[in-house]
């Protein structure tokens, strides 16, 4: 009778020994494979949902449209949680599936892998977060924050707000709150803004949130008593609605609220609904499914019955976010087919290859059905990130409002303490930056 | 019958003249405890010689327990004096009480029930063990060595008390008679001076009885132990005590040799009153 | 001065739900002897109960009306809360009675996560609102007293209020009825309850399904706040410190254990947060509690331990 | 037939005292080990090394210093996360601040670090007990958390508050490769298991068994509560400190607060009651459970051909987590070690039951 559990359990020891020592699954060879880690659970769930169904959605579209050159691409979600630990689990276990290309979807799980990418030859793709110093390609050869850093991120938010103030000498004597998830992820801007702070002479005032951030009563009686001119939000997940239901408590007006990109999508501020109206945050990316490419992917995977969330979701600020990662990992792989053969699957180190010769200038989308509502990007052995732009957009209520201008870094900004950070993290690192000729390779 | 035997291992230990009372050691005087409201035990004198066997009895709920936790330091008197040794003791915890050589046993049955018998009375020597820590973690050598001079220790004790085959048995999967023991074994595991027993037969039947009166008076003969004992059986506690203390509702109704208790009119009172 | 009162309010208001989850906690403690951990899977899966439910009852029933919607969702929500509290008595506490306070604090452990898995594989992993009509916006009060007034959250005020009647309605409960003494009697000692004939299981079925309201109500309460999702359990945690300082078994404890540790993170946030960099709250509320425990090893109104030997 | 303890007479009591006094059972850990030091660096795949090896033996070291508190010392505890970080960001700044700082120097150090943490938040264990002593250990938790982002002296200044660590050595030999990093760890665990062991089955072993089982009677034949409790935590918090410094340096290579989280004390806590409350070996067996169950969740469906979304399988091991929890709290409270016993028991009588 005892022995029952036993003997199921030793059935299930066998069961587990033969699946954890089998092969990786074999795919197909002519399969380019991308690992897709994500998180579709746990406190960040609502945020990380729609951004892996922009993913999948993509990878199945243009499976959809004949794969990238004729070649299909295969994929395989696991999900992280949002957990560091869980992330180096997922990529470990799928690298051994010659994963070719990683999105890591978390700040944390992107610092554990960069030092693990350069030895497995897999290049990472941190759309608009990781780590800041890694867009210099000369240290971080391995990781691309494409389209922007916390760094540059906050650098816009500043350079909106001297716009609105009449220009960035306005700001002197201003205070500007930056109300921050208490994480690397929250803490990056922090360097940049101190800069910027001692430029032009507003004062800095940080508040930390305890991840993840369900409680900020404190936080926001400190901006009440503070009276911060300006208010910058630089929060993930649970942390954002709560941060404007609080805004909306302690009567702090929204207009004077600004979020970072992770700070401006559906899910902060739907639930707030109108009482949100006037909050303005970073657009990385635009919304809508107004674009020839939403369309075609409503019409050629959604309508096939082979959409990876609801339709509605379609459009939404983090899928579309999802979906231009996971662009930029195919034009990676069609950069590199350009150079290593048409038609062929990509290893990771001539997918890294591809990253660092991206060149999306306008005519390319067009091509992608994006136009008009991305900037050009152009990546070099260099610059990993490749461009800066982005827009601000404003809750009204019931929608984004996208806002016509564009903000660049400020390259004369920015450039310097990209440069320290690198070189130092080089050094701890003992990593020698690399020449010129190691860029022509 | 059983009290013939009784009456004659006495005789016999007695005849092998290994016994002698000495001086008083411990002396207890004025001893009042409350807790919260309730008063525990009033103004309570009594003392205890060398190798005498002391008993403490009375109804239930008289204060006997917590007497016993008085003397090895789990309760603390809010007055009176304590002299052990003729010394005063001031703040006592337990287990200081187990350096000046006092063990006990308990009422209900106090064993480390996730441990084997041998290793419940192996915590008894744990006093008179001195390994630090690292050498414990490298089990090499002296540790070794004192483990099983130890060891030997506890072998003579099983053996004593005829526990030989279950040394390796769980305490908790025992009989109660035998938990008894071995918690008896426990306690004599620290070779100790004066020897507390709460209630050491309650729950036995007559064999086991015998056995345990055997056990107490040998070591009390053998090893001179001093025993305070709390006993309901009162056939048992008269044939064995030197001299006997009666509580009642926590104060001191009687004290002295057996046969003067016996005849004590208030002590008598007190039992049939309670139909003991 | 008026910024301090505004916080002292901030924290009382907070405090007042922390001792609502308190109360979940010490309700259950005196009538079971569990500590259950669960208290915050339980305040979730509430929650997402009664979002999900306020949301899908008018798409099932065909009607369109707020107030009736959250009327049915919350009676659904009960409902689940009561099969919840049996499930938990028949599967796991009955199984594991008399066992020391650890096992059956594991035990809540496990059911909190089975929970937190169930709940979000029925409602959803998303972030919902539930909408009884809360006030957002804030009031000023006291204009002509302070500069600028006294910013009092209507939202918080309300919500305030209906966990203090809550409580008060609970406390009735257990001081009043027929059934509270029961409950009152198990707690003191469950084998002489079982001898004079209060049926235990039945007991305890009890006890958690008022657990569970308690939940529930802590649920929307804090819902309305801040949205449901997963992170709603976490309130929980902040709940524990108040048990502690209050004391296990102690009603008055946690309510007056709610109100310190609220007005006592809130102002060290403010006042001595800076010093520290911020973010001090949640250790702050903990080590209260502890520095407290040293003191006082049994809490606020909680019953001396003496040890019996 | 094969596994008897038939005749196997113990002639001194060193004999009878050894850790695996049958025959059996020595060559059964024996080849145990052979495998684990030949075979597995052979032929393991990186995967094998990397995603499960790795983090099982660092998990299940965490684990047994875990269970020497919880499971020998009946002191219940919610903050082993915080004990793993301390040790984590006590090595690391040792190594950083210290030129040529050997790494198990480092390791070490940063194992006493965390042994000094515990050791002052295992005071109030002195004056409070069981559920209330959770809590203090919850406050530990929550402390450690806040300090390693807001005190950036741990953190050496580094502005986002994550920290790494590179070119790793012991005695000159780099630990790099998968192979090296799984030797080094199974290494460290090896020795500290047998280490562990040493204590559980001597002097204060028993004696902390003997406050986890009944502490006045303890108290009463000469234990010193304090004494007891105190070592306790310092062995556990030591022991849960260096695996703190493995999972940093070793698995993670960068890390914030967060891989430290309540999380992961809940994490350990389970697979000290499923590996079994107070057995070395359990702690062993809950690691690798908890471990390989979530990857076989994943693999298992797929390989069936039903896949289940990302999602439904996190969920589903949320809940088998919990349900497993609750079963083993109430039909085997010491857990798959029990269980594990009890098969050698009938294995000792087969293929006679009787």
């Amino acid at each position: 009778m005892k022995l029952r559990p036993f003997a199921l359990a030793m059935a299930l020891a066998t069961v587990g020994a033969a699946t954890l020592s089998m092969p990786a699954a074999a795919q197909q060879a002519n399969e380019q494979f991308f690992p897709l880690l994500v998180y579709r659970t746990g406190a960040y769930a609502p945020n990380g949902t729609p951004w892996a169904n922009g993913k999948q959605d993509y990878v199945k579209y243009i499976n959809a449209t004949g794969g990238i050159n004729g070649v299909k691409i295969a994929y395989e979600e696991c999900e992280t949680g949002y957990a560091t630990d869980k992330g180096v689990e997922c990529y470990e276990r799928l690298k051994g599936k010659k994963a070719t290309l990683i999105d890591p979807q978390a700040t944390g799980i992107t610092f554990a892998l960069t030092d693990k990418a350069p030895v497995d030859k897999i290049p990472l793709i941190t759309l608009g977060y990781g780590l800041a110093a890694s867009q210099d390609g000369g240290v971080f050869k391995w990781n691309f924050p494409l389209m922007g850093s916390y760094w540059t991120a906050a650098d816009a938010l500043i350079q909106h707000l001297g716009k609105k103030e009449g220009g960035l000498d306005k700001l002197k004597g201003k205070k500007i709150a930056l109300v921050y998830h208490d994480s690397p992820f929250g803490k990056e801007p922090i360097p940049l803004l101190q800069k910027r702070a001692q430029m032009h002479g507003f004062e800095l005032v940080l508040l930390p949130v305890t991840a993840p951030g369900v409680e900020q009563k404190a936080t926001w009686l400190q901006v009440r008593q503070q009276r911060p001119d300006y208010t910058l939000l630089w929060g993930w997940g649970v942390m954002n609605s709560t941060a404007l239901k609080e805004a909306v408590a302690t009567g702090y007006p929204r207009e004077k609220l600004f979020g970072v990109w992770w700070s401006g999508a559906e899910p902060d501020v739907k639930d707030v609904g109108a009482n949100a109206k006037g909050y303005s945050a970073l657009a990385l990316n635009p919304h809508g499914t107004d674009s020839p490419l939403v369309k075609d992917i409503l019409k050629k995977v959604h309508d096939a019955g082979q959409g990876s969330g609801p339709r509605e979701e379609v459009g939404s600020v983090l899928y579309m976010r999802g979906l231009l990662i996971q662009m930029f990992a195919v034009e990676a792989v069609r950069t590199a087919q350009a150079k290593f053969g048409q038609g062929k699957v990509m290893t990771g180190e001539q997918v890294r290859w591809g990253l660092e010769n991206l060149n999306i200038d306008e005519k390319r989308i067009g091509e992608l059905g994006l136009a008009g509502l991305i900037r050009p990007l152009k990546t070099s052995c260099t610059d990993h990130m490749g461009s800066t732009s982005v827009r601000i957009h404003s809750w009204d209520g019931s929608q984004w409002k996208m806002q016509p201008d564009w903000y660049e870094a400020d390259k004369s900004v920015i450039d310097p303490m990209v440069k320290e950070a690198a070189d130092r993290y080089a050094a701890e690192k003992q990593i020698k930056r690399r020449d010129a000729s190691d860029c022509n390779a | 019958m059983m009290m013939n035997d009784i009456a004659a291992a006495q005789a016999a230990a007695s005849a092998t003249g290994g016994r002698r009372i000495g001086d008083v050691i411990l002396d207890l005087q004025n001893i009042s405890l409350r807790f919260g409201g309730v008063k525990a035990l009033t103004d309570i004198s009594f003392n205890v010689r060398e190798h005498e066997i002391r008993s403490i009895i009375g109804p239930n709920g008289a204060g006997k327990s917590s007497m016993l936790n008085v003397i090895n330091g789990v309760y603390h008197p809010q007055e009176g004096r304590i002299l052990f040794h003729g010394q005063e003791r001031k703040k006592m915890e337990p287990h200081m009480a187990a350096t000046q050589g006092i063990a006990r046993t308990f009422q209900n049955i106090a064993l480390f029930k996730g441990m084997s018998v041998l290793d419940n009375i192996m915590t008894g020597r744990n006093l008179k063990m001195k390994s630090n820590l690292l050498q414990m973690a490298l089990y090499w050598g002296a540790v070794q060595k004192e483990e099983i001079a130890h060891r030997e220790k506890v072998e003579e004790i099983i053996d004593f008390l005829e526990i030989q085959s279950v040394r390796k048995t769980p305490v908790g999967q025992l009989p109660y008679g035998l938990q008894k023991r071995v918690e008896l074994g426990r306690a004599l595991a620290a070779e100790p001076t004066m020897l507390l027993l709460d209630e050491p037969m309650a729950g036995m039947n007559v064999e086991e009885k015998q056995d345990m009166c055997r056990f107490i008076l040998d070591v009390n003969d053998q090893f001179g132990t001093t025993i305070v004992l709390i006993e309901h059986d009162m056939g048992v506690v008269m044939d064995i005590s030197d001299r006997v203390v009666v509580l009642d509702y926590g104060k001191k109704i009687g004290d002295g040799a057996p046969d003067e208790v016996r005849n004590n009119e208030e002590v008598i009172r007190a039992y049939l009153g309670t139909s003991h | 001065m008026g910024f301090f009162l505004e916080t002292l309010f901030g924290g009382l208001m907070a405090g007042m739900l922390y001792s609502l989850i308190a109360l979940g906690f010490v309700l259950i403690y005196k009538a079971s002897g569990v500590f259950n951990f669960a208290q915050g899977a339980m305040v979730l899966f509430a929650a997402l109960a009664m979002a999900r439910f306020a949301e899908w009852i008018p798409k099932w029933l065909g009607f369109d009306n707020l107030i009736v919607a959250n009327l049915l969702a919350f009676v659904a929500a009960m409902a689940l809360m009561i099969v919840l509290a049996w499930a938990i008595e028949r599967l796991c506490l009955s199984k594991l009675v008399n066992q020391e306070g650890i096992t059956l604090l594991m035990a809540t452990l496990g059911i909190s996560y089975f929970l937190d898995g169930l709940g979000q594989t029925m409602f959803g992993n998303d972030i919902y609102s539930i909408n009884v009509g809360m006030p957002k916006d804030p009031a000023m009060i006291l204009e002509n007293m302070f500069e600028g007034g006294l910013l009092l959250s209507k939202e918080d005020l309300i919500a305030a209020i209906i966990a203090a009647a809550l409580v008060a309605l609970l406390a009735l409960f257990f001081q009043k009825t027929a059934t509270g003494r029961a409950l009152r009697a198990v707690a003191d000692d469950h084998q002489a309850a079982q001898s004079i004939g209060i049926p235990l299981n039945r007991i305890w079925v009890i006890v958690w399904s008022v657990a569970g309201f308690a939940a529930l109500v802590a649920g929307i309460i804090w819902g309305s706040k801040l949205g449901v999702q997963f992170s709603l359990s976490l309130v929980a945690l902040k709940a524990l410190p108040v048990v502690i300082l209050g004391g296990l078994t102690s009603v008055p404890g946690a309510i007056l254990g709610g109100l310190i540790i609220g007005v006592g993170e809130k102002l060290s946030e403010i006042y001595l947060g800076p010093f520290f960099g911020g973010g001090i709250e949640i250790w702050f509320a903990y080590v209260l509690a502890l520095a407290f425990l040293l003191v006082r090893p049994q809490g606020l109104f909680g019953e001396k331990i003496i040890d019996r030997v | 037939m094969l596994y008897r303890e038939n005749g196997q007479f113990k002639a001194s009591y060193a004999a009878d005292q050894q850790i695996f006094p049958i025959l059996q059972d020595r060559v059964a850990i024996g080849a145990l080990l052979a495998i684990a030091f030949i075979v597995l660096p052979l032929f393991g795949s990186e995967y094998l090394f990397r995603a499960i090896l790795i983090p099982f033996l660092i998990l299940a070291l965490a684990a047994l210093g875990l269970n020497i508190l919880v499971g020998y010392c009946g002191q219940i505890s919610l903050g082993t996360g915080a004990f793993m970080a301390v040790g984590a960001y006590g090595a690391y700044n040792f190594l950083v601040r210290i030129d040529g700082m050997p790494l198990i120097a480092a390791m070490l150090l940063g194992g006493l670090s965390a042994t000094v943490i515990g050791v002052l938040f295992g005071i109030p264990s002195l004056r409070i007990k069981g559920l209330y002593l959770a809590v203090a250990t919850l406050a530990a938790q929550f402390f450690t958390d806040w300090a390693f982002l807001r005190i950036s002296w741990f953190t050496n200044n580094s502005s986002s508050g994550s920290v790494s660590v590179a070119g790793l050595n012991v005695f000159g030999l780099p630990i790099e490769s998968p192979v090296s990093k799984y030797m080094f760890c199974l290494v460290v665990v090896c020795v500290f298991a047998l280490m562990a062991k040493n204590l559980t089955r001597s002097a204060i072993g028993r004696q902390w068994m003997a406050i986890r089982d009944m502490d006045v009677a303890a108290a009463v034949i000469g234990i010193r509560p304090m004494y007891a409790k105190l070592t306790a935590f310092a062995v556990s918090s030591f022991i849960v400190g260096v695996a703190g410094v493995l999972w940093a340096f070793i698995h993670l290579g960068a890390w914030e607060p967060a891989a430290f989280s309540i999380d992961r004390s809940f994490q350990l806590l389970f697979m000290v009651i499923i590996g079994g409350l107070g057995s070395i070996m359990g702690a062993f067996f809950g690691a690798a459970f908890i471990i390989v169950l979530p990857i076989l969740l994943d693999q298992i469906p797929q390989l069936l051909g039903i896949p289940l979304s990302t999602a439904t399988t996190s969920h589903l091991v949320h809940m088998i987590f919990g349900a497993l929890i609750v079963f083993f709290l109430i039909v085997e409270p010491h857990g798959l070690a029990k269980l594990w016993s009890i098969g050698k028991q009938k294995l000792r009588l087969w293929p006679f039951p009787h």
